[in-house]
């Protein structure tokens, strides 16, 4: 067990902002990168240095496709889930202008599917925004609900990146089957690794993937773009990918890779971290869930006596890798300067902790500004010890107790 | 967020934290803890001159550490509204950013307060 | 002098394609990817381990910003130069798009610029296509001829990823500057290492840069964007980049990283790598380019013994990395099957040789369809050696000669 | 372009490249060098039968690889037009991509252009 805390490093709890790389993935990247290893260009057809480059990234995106239930040739390699979800939903978007101009999507949805939609507002689409439930979780009957008859696309992501609540796609999936028109996107750049994925199986058209979240490298990911015959409605046959199964407008030009659906030269060495990242999460998932539950626990427990806490998230539909805690009577700057000396966690998404504004994630889930700022997200990880847990609970009760003094709570 | 070694210093330690009771003293408090920054002072007041200050603060970092340096200092002077040295310094001794001067202009509030609570009483 | 050819592998002589990543840099990058090393999302916040990634992106920044005459606030991080140029293209097209629709840009730019220019002209905007001589120079004369009152964007590649033929963009931009509305983008993705590179002191307003053609990764680039003051028309302090120098729109939405122009975490390891393999780059470049030149100029005598052979580019205005030249007599395909055993080389940009079609760029230049395809891009680098050059002479002069003989030529 | 073992080895080893000059030797060409594809047959003849044969190619590995080996192949049989075997076969035996089709077709032209010489010429 790697510990993802070095010696005299404050412990690391951060997991769902982003993993160390396992060390047999760092290992399978360096070979793709120097002189002795397999640097060529997978675009170069010329010569055997383009050749074995391009075997290694064909035999990563097969690894990447069997492990959640896809097959290869609807990998699209990118460089990362935030491409990926502006690919499917400008993609999408701008492909199906014709058959309507209508997107539903949720609150709790990561910035890089958010932002992609203001923009489409901004350019004349309709996007509705569902309201999840004080656990975060969005009933499938609010999708159908919200369904139109220029529905295009429906984006709601699987696993919450800060709350750790999972919703149900493959029961939207299925609505939006009925539906016919509207796609279904599915943002599961947090779930790999953390919860079965089955792309074929959920019945999803489009879905982001990422590699950084499961000790793969930053700066790669995959949208998987759904070849299955019995396209929907507005798919005659159009469209850069294939016939079958959905239809994007690319967003990148300039190379016929990716099915030219995404131009630029394939990195070996990361699409290769990322196919060994996502076969070792896969094989490691239930192992590492028994085991991270029970710390999770310990964690929960553990605050819990210090009373005036509360959860975020439905405790009943989420992964045992995040725990998402509040705490009244302390302001949420000052809690986390209490503790970042020896603890390393989030409060918030990484992409969104730059900025000083309440986690609009827990916003939405009803909770007072106040006490969305004094929330903590740890995100446990293969690395993470009962070592790290115990000391996590002493830093952070320390700091709560102390600062509750100060504000006289 | 970085903070510069005073401000580190005034949060950890938070001199002065805490409530004071009894006759002769006096309390004041601003702001609110719903948006995100309240502050209180007790002051203990013989003949003019402050002889004990407290603080409490549902706050930030700055803000701990400068109200914990204003009760620190009051000790020993004499009672006025205004603090013991003015907001631009108070900033400038905790390199407070530009948005939070707001907060400091709490601590100026719930000072002068508690020392009009004094005034107040026919002193 | 680490070879670019291990024992029993082909020759490697596709520099231009892409290059071995140097062995400092890999271990630079592999200090970025494990639990012992700088892990963290350089974008998390709120703690030690955001904080140290973050410091390695920063000064990978003023890395490349220094080796190019840039400012490190300039420097936009991309997955590479295919997504600067889209991103260069599009965004100026669309955030100047009110003070015009004109594009100039050229026949023999990469794909990665053409590309986005169809798409644009699809989308109602004009381009024009400047016609380069014979060498493939464009006499920066036809940039001023070009321009329209409405123009808004120059795109034209610095050194030519085929023929290795250096324009003259000092020259270009002043034009640029005297029209006040046209913003000169320079796809710079060839220069790095080969050729001095002045961000400012050349007046360009925006500049494409690729990691991986200069012993740095596959799947990073920059985009340059000048602050420099004195805006042109349009820009009335707008847009999402700053209030001096060129706007844009951004391609890639959802997270504020990089000034809002590309969301998306920053990859410490690929930007490190980047920044180095820049230094290094800028440090060897003139005593590489001594070396290469005499290297190159050994191969291209050696070949004039077969008589019959053409030289591609301006060879008075070209980088001593690359040699290209059409062989008479040879179909161009036999040529590369008779070679490729033994020699590592291409037929054209390793973007477009996936495709059995002429060079466009060679075309550009006035060769015949047979002469465009019969001819070989030698990329010479760091790791060529005189042996390297005396095995590649040995190997194209039996294939031309068999060739040559079965053909009756 | 990946090639099969047999278009290989036609390809690099290609029998029967060259010309035949001399009483009893036809000559048959079809395509065009600055169009990619060029192929010429010369046959010698004695009484009806092909006693050698010989081609040249301005081709592809595959026009190449077929080209020798129908050469190889015709040495033995008596004059005629078609092609030791049929196109279809041809691209089977040397896996000859779709794409490429027209340019067997320029072999079987070539050999029959040839073959044309010999009958035409009275016998
Ligand atoms: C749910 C979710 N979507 C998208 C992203 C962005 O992924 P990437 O960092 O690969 O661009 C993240 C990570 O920040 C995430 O948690
Ligand atoms: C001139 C030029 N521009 C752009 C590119 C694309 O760069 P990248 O592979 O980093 O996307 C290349 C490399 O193929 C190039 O040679």
């Amino acid at each position: 067990m790697n510990s993802s805390t070095a010696p005299g490093r404050p412990v690391y709890l951060d997991h769902a902002a982003t993993t160390p790389v396992d060390p047999r993935v760092a290992a399978a990247m360096a070979h793709c990168l120097t002189a002795e290893g397999e640097f060529g260009n997978p675009g170069s057809t010329s010569h055997a240095y383009g050749d074995a480059a391009a075997t290694l990234v064909e035999a990563a995106r097969a690894q990447v496709a069997i492990s959640v239930g896809a097959q290869p040739d609807e990998v699209v390699w990118t460089s990362g889930a935030t491409e990926a979800n502006n690919l499917a939903i400008f993609g999408a978007a701008e492909h199906y202008r014709d058959s309507g101009r209508h997107i539903v999507t949720s609150r709790t949805e990561h910035k890089a599917v958010l932002d992609p939609c203001r923009e489409l507002e901004r350019r004349g689409w309709r996007v509705t925004y569902l309201a999840p439930d004080g656990g975060g979780m969005i009933d499938p009957a609010q999708v159908a609900a919200a369904l139109q008859p220029d529905t295009v696309l429906v984006s709601i992501m699987h696993v919450n990146n800060e709350t750790g609540v999972i919703q149900d796609i493959a029961a939207m999936a299925a609505i939006c089957a009925r539906h016919g028109g509207a796609r279904l996107h599915v943002d599961a750049a947090q779930s790999a690794g953390k919860r079965a994925v089955d792309f074929a199986g959920f019945g999803v058209d489009l879905m982001s993937l990422s590699a950084h979240k499961v000790y793969g490298p930053k700066g790669v990911g995959a949208l998987l773009v759904s070849r299955r015959s019995g396209g929907k409605r507005g798919d005659a046959g159009r469209g850069a990918h294939s016939d079958a199964g959905v239809h994007l407008q690319a967003l990148q030009f300039g190379g016929r890779q990716e099915h030219g659906l995404r131009a630029g030269t394939v990195p070996t060495h990361q699409v290769v971290g990322m196919g060994l990242a996502f076969e070792l999460a896969e094989a490691a998932r239930q192992a590492d869930a028994v085991r991270l539950e029970s710390l999770r626990d310990r964690l929960w427990q553990g605050l819990a006596s210090l009373g005036g806490i509360l959860r975020n998230g439905d405790a009943a539909h989420s992964v045992p890798q995040l725990l998402n805690v509040s705490f009244e009577g302390v302001e949420g700057e000052s809690l986390l300067a209490a503790v970042r000396d020896r603890l390393a966690v989030s409060t918030g998404s990484a992409c969104t902790s730059a900025l000083q504004e309440p986690s609009y994630v827990l916003r939405a889930l009803g909770r007072s500004e106040a006490l969305s700022e004094s929330s903590l997200r740890f995100g446990l990880g293969r690395g993470s010890s009962e070592q790290d847990i115990d000391t996590a609970l002493t830093v952070v009760k320390e700091a709560v107790s102390r600062l509750r003094r100060i504000s006289g709570a | 967020m970085r903070y510069s070694e005073p401000t580190l210093r005034y949060f950890k330690t938070a001199p002065g934290a805490g409530v004071l009771e009894g006759a002769g003293t006096f309390r004041g408090a601003a702001g609110s803890r719903a948006r995100g920054t309240w502050v209180q002072f007790d002051i203990k007041v013989s003949s003019g001159t402050i002889l004990a200050a407290r603080f409490l603060a549902f706050a930030c970092p700055h803000t701990i550490a400068a109200a914990a340096w204003v009760a620190e200092q009051a000790v020993g002077r004499e009672v006025r509204a205004a603090l013991p040295e003015s907001v631009e310094e108070l900033s400038k001794r905790f390199a407070v950013p530009i948005e939070k001067r707001g907060r400091l202009l709490i601590i100026e509030d719930a000072w002068a307060a508690a020392a009009a609570g004094f005034t107040t009483c026919g002193h």
